[in-house]
């Protein structure tokens, strides 16, 4: 591996630490309408449970593949669903890249999340692993799929804010 | 006279002469709480405990609770299902501290004392001592150091249990209609797609209420009424056991005309919104009808749920007077084929934490328990329906089943 | 009797013949707060709702607590302002579960009835049920149906609620001079420049006594003493009203001598102490007086407050024995110009919870606390200014205004 | 009759004739634990507070806990260790908010009321107001408005406190055998090598069972019976004070054979399992004995120990019926040279929180607490060694010691 | 945009990390004397919650503008204040660039502190963004402007030490 | 000092993450025989708490010196104790490089540990620093020491897997 190799893997790093950082604050500045464009028009946004993906159990909490679905979560949480007013704070860190070939990127990061509701209440929300697959598209960074593990299968109340 | 009874009846007199009215204060109540362990979920009721498939290999077990009582479901050389609470009979450790597994026998780590799977206690360490010193004296009766045991009864695949001697066999114990509609949808070998864990901060009778309450599915949930899946308008109704724990509540595609109705405006209708993508909506008749949504609850805690072809059991586990947590276990048939789970893994985003139906579940819940709290004396009102426990076929604008899981709750506390 | 009276008085009798000691058990005791409740904040007493100029158009509304009853303010079509409990006539559902907005008619999610902005009950949903099947008996009478109503009165653009017919107008229940010292705080159109919440891990009381101890300033704050705000040694004194329920304590420029005061050493008087920047200790006497700290504490959990230029309306609100909530909403003139606002946005530095000075009356009521669990026999003395509750000219060294709070406390919980 | 008495005892009495079984309750029960609170810590106990290296300077305090309550341990002028509760007698204030500092008095941040190292009240701010205006009246006598003081007594370069008249010395509270054998372990003056804390989610009295558990030992811990640190087949015994309350067990590298017990089998002893790296296992015979493992354990929170070559102190604070703190104090000698503090740094792997052998003993406790709430009638059994309260030479296998704590227990709490 | 500027895009988050981490580290390891030093002599710091942004309320909970600000609130801290100790750790993620022209950078992180009280207990004391300006002098990056947006408006207790 | 060495120093920046994202994964992920590689064969391991730390007192609540002491604590975990089965998430960030000299770096970064029970209660666990030496072996980074620093001194009920 030469040395630009090394740099050329270091510098995709900073690259999918912006997609996360873009990602992230598009959902907890509230824009989620511009959630879906982080993906590829054919992404895959799944939300399971540790112990669902230990127990290889096909079922997930969220499960949108394809821009329609990824616009129906937005669409009903904004008119359809009801549920007391609350924001997320991503922290995001620990950002692995497992492999890296023909510009399709697989990478594992953690997240963590925390819950401010309304009147002040703070909690920590969820936590677990993002599982990524990144495709590059037009020279930007797309999601071709992201698979978000949490560590607990415990929800407090409801989880109606992609994560 | 008992003199460790904690759980003696607070100065609580029922306010009202029937369940159509319920005071506040029982959603927060300590010692009501405390009354509930011993006189509901260890008294004449049937708890669910877990799946037979959970455990299909001898020596499988699974720990449970039933409200506060850890449990231990463990299937046994012979192939027989045995609950038995989760507390060593010496120290009251935990005996099994891993949620699942496959043993030959309970070990407790704490002193080493072991079981057999039917939770009969089988050798104390060290029961001689050590050089002639210590250990066990004559008096020692294995046979009186037991693990302390439910009955247990198996139910088309579920498997329940009871502290009572007196709780009538399940079938019984859910009469004829519930029967019927849990053989609807528990029609052939289930297996297990997912889990799920949702805690409400909560008392736990809000949320079977909530199950219990046919009145609220059109109106807060907009997918319900805007995607047809239940309307008031369509068919179908309500069905309550003859001891008024137990219900039902199903609707069918069929339409019953009705313009008075027709012109209500609600705000769960939105006939302007629609959806992008419709492929979670889709419905394969695969029950041999076509009821959309067909909700069974068992008392105290079970809720068997049809929702489309969304099927799971759904296991709430009181914690406390102010939370609780519930267990979705997520269902498919054995022989369900690629596209069915393609299609149900779809059709879950319905249910679920965060399915588009269910999560306002979640919701209301909480706001009624942080309202509970500001005069426990006040009562809420359930007039729908009149005051009586009946049932109602053609319509689910009612509270009766509610009514009825009130009149469940008083037949238990005596109160 | 009403068997539901969770609140009956615990066996508690006051122990002592005056309220210059208090029993630690006060601040921890689960039975004394659930009477308080009941008998304070849903007694004869104005809780502080909001200010008017948060609601200004019709249809906006608040939400708040009176303790752990959540209320709702609203400006009604006729721009009256009305407060209900934010509790849901049927279930009990929060009605109001944002925290500001603009309605025209107060709608619950749950079951969709809806209210007017008085809270009267406006319509049942599906009342008349599916096909003559399901809904309302004859006998419910929606006038019998409505959200629980407070009494609300405006006051210098304030809004208070009460729960009693008895209690008599704000007026009155101030008191002419702590209606006049508000009337010299608020002497203009407010409007709000910002909000921030503390959240104490002590009882309200022990935050309640710390506004009401004019003895503490000067020892307890450096700032107050250093920089001039409040020194034992300028002007001023307390007022407290005839109820001895409300208190001002304030203090002028002007400086007293008195030698043996000067003579006297304390921890928070530290000469050599200086800032660097200074604006935020600018003061401009906009109140047409020399006044520069003047504190107006209103039974049970308000305060006025204008600490230089300064001003706020703190509203505490008691979240359980061992916690409470202080809602601080940060103050200027409707006519402020660019430097009044800078002026202010600086000076704010001296208060909040991060407040130079206020941040420790955040600090002493979690330490109180913490040794309150360890006797509750034990009690507090309050010696200061003798056993009475005297107003004091020229002096804040007295503990008369704490001892007024307690003999209002004794007065609504008769005990 | 004490109007503030909360600690009225519950209608509770022991449900069985001795001290071999107990009932769950004990160890949820609120108004058990506020009873606890007066009879027991500040009822007729040494409660340990720290170590008298921990403050070698005049004026060097620390701070601490009995239970629930806030203490200040201070060396004084003249070299005197004196203890009082941390709590000021004014308005209760915590006086020292730091863990640990050097000081020449006593003052409270509140209102700079000040006391000497004694505990004795010196000053009062303002106490002649100003002006002439506020301040104490003639009846407040500076004698009266002190700290509460502890009685305090040094043992061996520890420092006890106890809030009765009535305990007796420290050396005739141990008794004979504890005194020797804490002579035996605490031989040289002693410095701090480092403090740890565990949470544990249950109760005080499941740690302190854990701790007299001389049964336990071998069975739950595989590097205890594995690497022959504690095993069954190895020397000693247990001792226990003529009061019962005290226990210390003690086990000798010596073998005693006994087949019947090689021969069974325990999930701790794993002959196969090795380390790669033995060094933590060293043990340099330092107490001039061949004692692998010395437990002595002092009613009712303390444990002074020694396995191997690992010394402390264990100070268990109970935080309420479902929480309780425990701060190990890791002690080596003062004369130790490099070599020894290197063996002791290794040697610390085996306990405090995440000790090969002591983690184990934090997870129980939580298990036997989660079952606890299940059934409070319910009883744990100790049948090991019989019923009685009596020593064992040669053989751990017994749990006369928990016995012999339930007694003190009952003593104590008068139950 | 050349594969320069996108490496010389890609060196800045890099800096601005090592920014944040001195910013951070200087604070959690009660070096607080430094803290200003991360600012501009005329630099802003300034607290305030995500309720009063939304409405547009001015008030801060805390308001720094210039050094001498800057020195008092740790002249206070030091020597004048009452509070309970206490000690923060910070995580820091999600930088994502906003705008960055001539030498001026404005930029936006997510915080999450946790408390930690001389006794040892700990909480999630704070989270919410950090919008930052922040520009080169002599080589080195300085915040001109630290804008801390808190999630909740609750503070426990108080609030006495820099976010 | 050059673009270069600016450059060289914040590609290092990336190396250290990567390490630091490798270092954790292997640890949520439950790969703990893996754990020990992170180290140098000599490596030391050691847990304490900013109380000991700050008072200067040795005993630590882990220590592991070499690759023995390593390989003991994870068997020791897998086969001797006992305890309830439960998972860490990291968070880390806030990485600082404090001295880069001879392919020897020491450097310091915050993490906050969430600990996820088998039943799914979360809690914050931990939270502090690390300190680290780390070197450069056959081209890959390796810790040749990692210092945790625990903010509190409370463990919850006890510590198994190392942070
Ligand atoms: S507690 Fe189970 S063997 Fe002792
Ligand atoms: S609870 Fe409000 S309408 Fe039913
Ligand atoms: S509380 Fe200590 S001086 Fe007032
Ligand atoms: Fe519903
Ligand atoms: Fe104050
Ligand atoms: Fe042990």
């Amino acid at each position: 591996m030469t040395v630009t190799d090394i740099d050329n893997g270091l510098m995709l790093r900073l690259r999918i630490e912006a997609l996360n950082a873009d990602y992230i604050h598009c959902i907890d500045d509230d824009r989620l309408e511009e959630w879906p464009d982080s993906f590829t028009e054919d992404g895959v946004y799944r939300v399971t449970t540790r112990e669902n993906a230990d127990l290889n159990l096909p079922v997930s909490l969220i499960y949108c593949q394809g821009r329609g679905m990824f616009h129906d979560r937005i669409s009903a949480l904004r008119t359809a669903n009801i549920f007391e007013p609350h924001t997320y704070c991503h922290s995001v860190s620990a950002l692995q890249i497992l492999e890296s070939t023909g510009g399709v990127h697989r990478t594992k990061s953690n997240f963590l999340v925390t819950r401010t509701m309304s009147e002040g209440a703070m909690m920590t929300f969820a936590c677990g692993r993002y599982l990524d697959t990144i495709v590059e598209q037009d020279g930007a960074l797309k999601f071709r799929e992201r698979s978000v593990i949490l560590e607990s299968r415990r929800i407090d109340t409801l989880l109606v804010i992609p994560i | 006279m008992d003199t460790l009874q904690t759980n003696n009846a607070p100065e609580f007199v029922w306010p009202h002469d029937d369940t159509s009215r319920v005071p506040y204060r029982v959603y927060t109540d300590e010692t009501l709480y405390a009354l509930e362990q011993e006189r509901i979920f260890r008294g004449p009721v049937w708890n669910y405990l877990c799946l037979e498939c959970e455990i299909p290999n001898n020596g499988d077990y699974k720990t449970t609770y039933a409200s506060d009582t850890p449990i231990i479901v463990v299937r046994d050389e012979n192939g027989d299902i045995n609950a038995m609470v989760n507390r060593c009979a010496h120290k009251g450790s935990l005996v099994c501290y891993k949620p699942r597994g496959n043993i030959s026998e309970l070990s407790c780590v704490y002193h080493n004392w072991v079981y057999n799977l039917r939770g009969d206690l089988l050798s104390v360490a060290f029961k001689r001592g050590v050089g002639g010193k210590g250990g066990l004296t004559d008096e020692f009766d294995n046979r009186q150091h037991g693990l302390e045991k439910l009955r247990v009864e198996r139910f088309r695949g579920m498997v329940f249990g009871t502290f009572s001697d007196k709780t009538e066999p399940v079938s019984e114990y859910l009469g004829e209609e519930l029967v019927a509609s849990i053989d609807r949808v528990l029609i052939k070998p289930v297996k297990v797609l997912g889990y799920h864990s949702q805690i409400f901060p909560n008392n736990w009778k809000l949320y079977v209420e909530n199950n219990k309450d046919s009145y609220h599915a059109s109106l807060l949930h907009v997918f319900h009424n805007t995607f047809g899946v239940v309307r008031p308008t369509m068919g179908g109704g309500i069905k309550i056991s003859d001891s008024g724990w137990h219900h039902l509540s199903y609707t069918q595609r069929t339409d019953i005309a009705d313009d008075q109705i027709g012109k209500e405006k609600v705000r769960s209708r939105q006939d302007q919104y629609r959806l992008q993508d419709t492929r979670m909506m889709e419905h394969r008749l695969e029950l041999g009808d076509n009821v959309t949504n067909s909700i069974q609850t068992v008392f105290p805690t079970l809720v068997v749920q049809q929702i489309l072809n969304c099927l799971a059991t759904r296991q709430l586990i009181p914690q406390g007077p102010n939370q609780s947590e519930l267990i979705w276990t997520i269902l498919g048939f054995e022989d369900d084929d690629e596209d069915m789970l393609a299609l149900r893994v779809q059709a879950n985003n319905l249910v679920g934490p965060a399915g588009f139906i269910s999560m306002e579940d979640g919701a209301v819940g909480g706001w009624v328990q942080r309202t509970a709290k500001a005069n426990g004396r006040e009562m809420t009102v359930m007039p729908m329906g009149g005051r009586t426990i009946e049932p109602s076929e053609g319509s689910r604008v009612t509270e009766a089943a509610v009514r009825g899981f009130w009149k469940g709750w008083r037949d238990c506390m005596g109160i």
